[in-house]
């Protein structure tokens, strides 16, 4: 079933690839989502089988499945919106359809194999399609993010192999040559422990790029910058949880021997570097795409952290990185709006949202406080969570410093938000599109989830949700 | 024997490290291939003929003569400066390249090799630093091409190391490095050609904050 | 039935759905009604806990465990406070936002916010769980800083505003901090886990965890010096809503305090020096403040921290008496603070409408300005007067009460300790005697410049009374504050539940047995004095019958020609007190020229007053860490190379720690 | 009763300083009953009201009057109680004083007028700075005695030690002080000074007239008997009531005397210096205080 997807994937693609044309185009991505439901459906029936040997239906790969899908449905909606709205020729479009199917394609592909290498090449898949598509408006902007992001990328990608291969020779010392996930764990406790650090260390490194975590999340900035916008809500949402996903298969891998400490204050520590990078810049953006971007980095940081506070924090994690997913797609997605209304991202040249289109205002001031989890917002809750759990895992100061830090990341958004929805205009500030209303709705759909999963969750989810983390 | 290949692969390494024209870049580049091809030769000779023949061609065809061939093209293409304009003097480069070097040997020394691999890590772990050393301290994106490309030579080496047992992963190599190359030579042969002339990244620092 | 605490939310929902969908007008009614229904299903259950009932509670069904809204005592009495107060401001609301009636969509979302805001408030005060709680908090804080975002075109407001947020959300990290360490110490997060913290932590580790709510609850309350949002939201609120803020947000803070301190059984003297330190400095600091303001609201702002000293003079004192184990003391503290949040928040409330009322008039709040109102708005200036008297604590009106209470409780304790104790005491009387001299020095100033004398600038249309419906709750504001000044000791039957939780309850039921003989007395008094003022109206007016009356300029001393401009200005009146206290309040003058043909060189002064903790504690140390911070923007500086250079950087920096580990 | 006595001596004290003051400078002074006839006569005269004023103008002296009368009427005499007496009521005392001086200021402000905003500015800061000196000073009392209001403090304080008596000297001599800031005399205030810059008091009622007028002497009168009246009660031991109202008379002579000459041979101080005088008496109360807890031995 999962090959057939992946076939139908390929063959979609191509079909769109070769005919070229609009009709074809979003007929197909119609179709695809209809595969992505399926194959989600197939794998709640399917849990925890393994198919096609290199596969795995596990909790924590599901539950990003399912926000994944949700996210194509959202993604391919505000997509048609975009392709509509500059008029591209029909060449580019059927490409960004076939992309964007591959795209999404790999990214489950991430979610769900359950072998070293497999993962690692479906990373390098998304990594070609991501670079294809912040390629799509074509300008010199978009030219300099892309060559950016394919070159870091692929040393990225090139690091977190050497850590595979670091891999192979440890495990292959106890002359296992298997590397799926479960031998890996299962050799770890007698591998030399050097050898896992090293493994680990690369690994963290050459991911980072896909996360948008430090030390390589400088390139993610720049491609949020000159995506169009539901691509800029599918990479810092989908694709960061796929980064997170392979991080996290490796960790929980490698954590049988005992490297787990020294796992843990690496990840600290970087998270810690994220939270203050994107603090520092928060405070100083001047492009709405760009302050995405960096609350991304900011979340990032968090999760990395509190995937070091390990144990019961986890639940909070895989909580926080969900909510943030919700949030942050659904603020990318009204980035695109945004830039409708007013052409342009700058900060400084937007005035008066409120004045001129009030509901579309509350929504956005809402995204950004929601975003800096602030309550009503779930994310709140899983902030909270994370929190507690350091504070029992000893880390105070740390949490301290963090707090300090988020508390500028508020102030940021905060002010950044009144300048945009609430300011005096000064000068006359020109507005274009009309706001539809249904490219508001779908939004507020998202905020009410978001609410509802923080404060109120279902059983079954919280549930499943401590599952994963097992 | 082996050895000596290996020895004379991280003599390109400082020779690359101190190399002013750009040509002589592609000229180690183009080495490196053969010697790497010789190294694969003398390792992999029990794999499957399949896999040898693969990773052959790909040492031969590929590293030694595409991709020298592409840049000496591309030099050509945009009459790129010859100079390898480097941030930090040769000098210190070779002393920080020899650093790179031992540093790989002291790492090797607490992973319990056995002795031949431990040359082979060693050799192949300098080459990766090295390759990102020379992407640091170059101006120019032909340049760091290049860099990538010893950063590559330096992966398949570590990759060989583990090959006779694991081949999976040394196609995976070979995957990653066509992959690479192509999405290069894709935005070279279409855009930055022509978008940008002189190909130095001080233009294409237009994204910060 | 009507005491399952869900049902205020009534009131929010139909506030949120509904309002959206109406014309601004019939808008602000709805959101009025919304707020009545909170009123009554809030009240209803604390007027049957106030009187006597026991506790009411609703079981909270939540994905994180069960909790309750609990509805006691001392809930109860805040919940009486912050209703009145709230359904006065959003009667007040509809006549003052009338004025806007081009501004459709900020009304609508103002109406619809202040439900919210209403319930909000009165949550905080039923959570006992520190999780909810604190989220209830944050809701109430986001509300009220988009209801502040109303007056938005007035230049300043948006700074003000991120300013309070800002420091909201840093008194929530201290809260949250506050939380995890009593999750930490005592695995539980509510309030009533305070209690056991002391014997499973030690005083030590109880003290922290108390200091880090104070600070918490602190910048809430406004404390000394943690009260730098406070005199910049409440100007730029619109004024119904800085009539609520000033009477009940900072309020509650001072309910969170007080249940803290009704919960720590342990070190209760450390704590009550603690909060009367904070308490008597913000009062002394509050007022001198407000003596040299020129901008009325803000003015009005920093009494507002004053009078959160008296009521902290009062906590203190009680926490003390609870320490030493003398009820009296302890029955004296918190009664007067009680009855001071009540007090402050009506006659506070009462001032900020009536400079409402001004601002609207005139458009401006600045005293140098205004001059001569009394004459055009009779009643506000009545009220204001009302107000005045009220907060300068004079009999009769209801301020004397709670500060006699707080007075007499400190006499009693003169005598009752040994020496520090007797001393520091003594110099709390003479502070809180100080204190009330200021008021006075700062409420004439305010009065006499606002409403008296003749008009000191032109405007270009001319100042008008208010309408019915601004004056209706000021009225009844008035009503109550003279009510509570003629009869205190119903007002005390009032506070004997919420005095139980605090008090032992046999000691509370002999102390008010004595001491509402003494509140009749004064209010006798005041039923005396009101005799003596008509008799000798009556004699004047036989007096005056065939006499004549006339009318004339005022008296210039000899001097024929006088104009407004000659004046008392308010600085001046100030001046005397500003060149006493030089160090402490900073008024920096700077000098403008004017262009005109004169003899020399002439300036025109204006003249600015400074705060200066804000300066030296928050402005200063805030500027410098983002300079600081400003330092670390070298990251993203386009170069590929040195984004490459991090990681690099960062694996062998990896890699040589882990040599030097070995 | 009470009332009536201090009525009385308030009537006849200014007359007795007048008295004092001018065979001090060897003049034949006017009549003791001088002030009083001038009161009736101004209650009698009509009245000029300025235009800027409004109703506080008219109200204020009234009030401020009924505020003194009613905070005399918690003083006991000796041995005839207060009209009433409850605990902490001398802080009802002064904080009725405060209501009139408050009334007396905004009445000044009234009028629009530089002189009298210059009077009520000074009016304000004196009792903000004096206020503080009254409390502390009954505090010790209270530290001393262990009673909370004026009629056990005296009854105390009268069958008390030698030590009593002293603490009652330097309470009188307060309060002494104390008079002279809030009825504005000399040294503080000159009543006599022919310029309103250097006024005080008198500034404020610059253009009061007729009724209020005698109004505002009355109240001015009231206060010094008032005060007079609180430091006669330290030394009104247990006699029987005549002999105890010549004491009290005697007394409220000795006081009037003593703030004649007290005019007579003093001059202003500098507007400058009044504030420092004022904080004087708050650390003598200070003073006193410490003295208690000395002999207390706490």
């Amino acid at each position: 079933m999962l090959g057939l997807y992946f076939i139908l994937a390929l063959v979609v693609a191509a079909l769109i690839f070769l005919v070229r044309k609009r009709f074809v185009a979003y007929a197909s991505l119609i179709v695809f989502l209809a595969a992505q439901t399926l194959i989600n459906i197939y794998a709640f029936i399917h849990l925890g089988e393994r198919e096609l040997e290199y596969f795995r239906f596990d909790h924590a790969g599901l539950i990003f499945l399912s926000i994944l899908t949700l996210l194509s449905y959202y993604t391919v909606y505000y997509s048609f919106i975009y392709l509509k709205r500059n008029q591209d020729n029909p060449f580019r479009t059927s490409i960004y359809c076939a992309v964007l199917i591959m795209l999404i394609a790999s990214v489950t592909g991430v979610y769900l194999s359950e072998h070293a290498g497999l993962l690692w090449v479906f990373v390098e898949a998304t990594t070609l399609c991501v670079s294809l598509l912040i390629y799509h408006e074509r300008n010199a902007l978009s030219l300099e993010a892309t060559w950016k992001y394919v070159f870091i990328c692929s040393i990225g990608i090139a690091l977190a192999f050497v850590g595979i291969i670091f891999l192979g020779m440890a495990v292959q010392t106890n002359g296992v040559y298997d590397l799926s996930f479960s031998s890996i764990s299962a050799q770890a406790a007698t591998a030399n422990p050097f050898w896992m650090k090293m493994v680990f260390l690369f690994i963290l490194v050459g991911f980072s790029t896909k996360m948008g975590l430090f030390p390589l999340q400088t390139i993610k900035v720049d491609a949020l910058t000159v995506a169009p916008s539901p691509v800029g809500a599918f990479i810092s949402t989908a694709l960061m949880n796929a980064g997170f996903v392979a991080l996290y298969r490796f960790y929980h891998a490698l954590s049988a021997a005992d490297i787990v400490e020294w796992m843990n204050n690496l990840l600290m520590w970087t998270g810690m570097l994220s939270v203050m990078i994107a603090a520092v810049y928060m405070m100083f953006a001047g492009n709405l795409k760009r302050l995405g971007a960096y609350s991304g980095l900011e979340h990032v940081g968090l999760v990395a952290i509190g995937l070091s506070a390990g144990g019961p924090v986890l639940y909070a994690v895989f909580l926080h990185l969900i909510l943030h997913s919700l949030v942050k797609s659904g603020l990318f997605y009204h980035l695109g709006t945004v830039f409708h209304h007013f052409r342009t991202y700058k900060i400084n040249s937007i005035k008066d949202y409120f004045g001129k289109a009030p509901g579309a205002a509350l929504i956005f001031l809402m995204l950004l406080l929601f975003l800096g989890g602030i309550p009503p917002s779930g994310i709140f809750v899983s902030e909270f969570l994370i929190f507690k759990g350091l504070f029992n895992a000893g880390h105070i100061w740390e949490m301290a410093l963090l707090l300090v830090l988020l508390t500028f990341i508020i102030f940021a958004f905060t002010r950044n938000a009144l300048n945009i929805v609430f300011s005096e205009e000064k000068a006359r500030v020109e507005t274009y599109g009309k706001i539809k209303y249904y490219e508001l709705l779908p939004i507020i759909l998202l905020l009410i989830a978001v609410v509802w999963l923080g404060y109120f969750p279902p059983h079954a989810f919280s549930v499943f949700l401590s599952q994963c983390i097992m | 024997m082996e050895t000596i290949l290996l020895t004379v692969f991280s003599f390109t390494l400082l020779f690359i490290g101190i190399a002013n024209r750009l040509n002589t870049f592609i000229r180690m580049l183009a080495l490196q291939g053969v010697l790497l091809f010789g190294i694969t030769f003398l390792k992999l000779n029990e794999i499957s003929w399949f896999n040898l023949t693969m990773i052959l061609l790909e040492t031969i065809i590929f590293k030694s003569i595409a991709i020298p061939w592409f840049l000496s093209y591309i030099l050509h293409k945009n009459k790129i400066v010859r100079e390898t304009e480097p941030f930090v003097s040769y000098f210190w480069s070779l002393i920080i390249i020899t650093g790179f070097i031992i540093l790989s040997y002291i790492i090797s020394g607490y992973l319990g090799l056995d002795k031949n691999t431990k040359a082979d890590f060693t050799v192949a772990f300098a080459s990766l630093l090295t390759g990102i050393y020379i992407i640091i301290t170059r101006k120019k994106i032909i340049t760091h091409m290049m860099g990538y490309m010893i950063l590559e030579n330096g992966v398949f080496l570590l990759s060989l190391t583990i090959g006779a047992h694991q081949p999976m992963l040394v196609n995976m190599g070979i995957l990653l490095d066509i992959f690479v190359s192509v999405l290069v030579l894709g935005l070279f042969l279409n855009r930055i050609g022509n978008t940008f002339e002189e190909m130095s990244i001080d233009n294409l620092s237009n994204l910060k904050d | 039935m009507p005491e399952n605490l869900i049902f205020p939310l009534i009131g929010v929902v139909c506030a949120l759905l509904a309002v959206p969908f109406f014309r601004p007008r019939p808008a602000g009614w709805m959101s009025f009604f919304s707020s009545v229904v909170i009123a009554v299903f809030s009240v209803i259950p604390a007027v049957m806990v106030l009187s006597g009932g026991d506790i009411v509670s609703t079981p909270l069904h939540t994905a994180f465990g069960e909790y309750q809204l609990r509805l006691d005592a001392l809930s109860a009495w805040f919940i009486i406070i912050i209703n009145i107060i709230s359904l006065a401001g959003s009667f007040y609301g509809q006549e003052y936002l009338g004025h806007y009636p081009d501004r459709k969509a900020d009304l609508k979302v103002h109406y619809a916010l202040l439900p919210v805001f209403h319930a909000s408030m009165i949550y905080v005060t039923l959570l006992n769980d520190l999780f909810l709680f604190i989220v209830v908090w944050e809701i109430m804080s986001l509300s009220s800083f988009l209801l502040i975002l109303f007056e938005r075109k007035k230049e300043g407001t948006l700074k003000a505003a991120t300013n309070y947020f800002i420091q909201m959300h840093v008194s929530v990290v201290f809260l949250l901090i506050g939380t995890f360490y009593l999750f930490f110490l005592t695995g539980g997060t509510s309030f009533t886990d305070l209690a056991a913290l002391p014997q499973q932590a030690g005083a030590t580790n109880s003290l922290f965890v108390f200091l880090l709510f104070f600070i918490g609850f602190g910048i809430k309350s406004g404390f000394i010096p943690f009260h730098t949002w406070l005199p910049h939201a409440h100007p730029a609120a619109p004024s119904h809503l800085s009539g609520i803020m000033s009477g009940v947000i900072i309020k509650v803070g001072i309910y969170g305090i007080l249940r803290v301190v009704i919960q720590s059984p342990a070190n209760m003297i450390t704590i009550g020096w603690v909060i009367m330190i904070f308490a008597v400095c913000s009062g002394l600091y509050g007022v001198m403040l407000a003596i040299i303001q020129h901008n009325l609201k803000k003015l009005l702002a920093y009494h507002s921290i004053e009078n959160i000293g008296i009521i902290g003079i009062g906590i203190g004192m009680g926490t003390l008496g609870m320490g030493y184990g003398n009820t009296v003391l302890a029955f004296m503290g918190f009664a007067g603070a009680l009855l001071h949040t009540l007090n402050h928040s009506l006659f506070k409330s009462l001032l900020f409408f009536s400079a409402g009322n001004v601002y609207q008039a005139t458009g401006t709040v600045n005293i140098e300005q205004l001059g001569g109102l009394g004459k055009k708005m009779p009643y506000t200036s009545a009220f204001f007067l009302i107000g005045a008297i009220a907060i300068c604590g004079l009999p009769p009106l209801n301020g004397f009460i709670s500060e006699f209470i707080i007075f007499s409780g400190l006499f009693k304790a003169i005598h009752l300790f040994g020496l520090s104790e007797s001393f520091s005491f003594v110099l709390v009387i003479a502070a809180l005697a100080l204190i009330g001299g200021l008021a006075i020095l700062c409420f004439t100033k305010a009065f006499g410049i606002v409403f008296q004398g003749s008009p000191r600038k032109q405007f270009q249309k001319e100042p008008v009374e208010a309408g019915w419906v601004k004056r209706a709750p000021m009225l009844v504001i008035t009503v109550l504050i003279v009510a509570i000044g003629f009869f205190p000791s119903l007002i005390m039957k009032v506070m004997e539940q919420p005095l139980n939780m605090m008090v032992p309850v046999a000691d509370v039921q002999n102390v008010m047995s004595g001491f509402t003989s003494t509140l009749s007395g004064i209010s006798l008094m005041s039923g005396i004095f009101l005799g003596i003022i008509l008799l000798v109206f009556i004699i004047r007016k036989l007096a005056q019958r065939k006499v004549v009356i006339a009318k004339s300029e005022t008296w210039g001393c000899g001097y024929v020609a006088p104009n407004p401009r000659m004046q008392y200005t308010a600085s001046s009146f100030a001046r005397t007190f500003r060149k006493l206290f030089q160090p402490l309040v900073s008024v920096e003058k700077d000098k403008i020229d004017i262009e005109a043909v004169f003899p020399k060189k002439v300036y025109s002064y204006e003249s600015h007053s400074h705060d200066r903790i804000e300066d030296k504690l928050i402005s200063g140390p805030l500027e410098k860490v983002v300079k600081f911070l400003g330092r670390f923007r070298i990251f993203q500086n386009g170069q590929t190379q040195s984004y490459l250079m991090y990681a690099f950087l960062f694996i062998i920096i990896v890699l040589v720690l882990e040599f030097f580990k070995k | 009763m009470n009332v009536l006595l201090i009525i009385i001596i308030a009537l006849l004290f200014p007359g007795l300083i007048n008295i004092i003051r001018s065979l001090l400078s060897g003049r034949k002074g006017p009549g003791l009953l001088q002030p009083l006839k001038d009161m009736i006569r101004l209650f009698r005269k009509g009245s000029v009201y300025s235009n800027t004023t409004g109703f506080i103008f008219r109200i204020a002296p009234t009030i401020s009057f009924a505020a003194i009368i009613s905070a005399s009427l918690v003083l006991p005499i000796g041995p005839w109680k207060a009209l009433i007496s409850f605990d902490g009521d001398f802080v009802f005392f002064i904080y009725m004083l405060g209501l009139g001086r408050f009334m007396a200021i905004v009445a000044a402000m009234d009028t629009g007028s530089s002189f009298e905003g210059m009077g009520a500015s000074r009016e304000a800061h004196y009792g903000m700075l004096a206020e503080p000196a009254f409390l502390i000073l009954f505090g010790s009392l209270v530290l001393f005695t262990g009673h909370y209001s004026f009629a056990d403090i005296f009854t105390t304080m009268r069958n008390g030690t030698g030590f009593a008596y002293g603490i009652g000297f330097m309470a009188a001599f307060l309060i002494f002080l104390f008079t002279l800031v809030e009825t504005s005399r000399l040294p503080v205030d000159d009543p006599r000074t022919h310029l309103e810059l250097t006024m005080v008091h008198e500034v404020m009622i610059l253009d009061n007239s007729g009724f209020d007028l005698g109004l505002i002497l009355l109240s001015n009168a009231l206060k010094f008997a008032v005060f007079g009246t609180v430091i006669a009660d330290f030394f009104l031991f247990e006699a029987s009531a005549w002999v105890a109202i010549a004491i009290f008379v005697g007394i409220q002579a000795g006081f009037a005397v003593l703030v004649g000459f007290v005019e007579s041979f003093m001059a202003r101080f500098r507007m400058t210096h009044n504030p420092q005088f004022i904080l004087s008496l708050t650390s003598l109360a200070f003073l006193i205080f410490v003295g208690i807890l000395l002999f207390l031995e706490k």
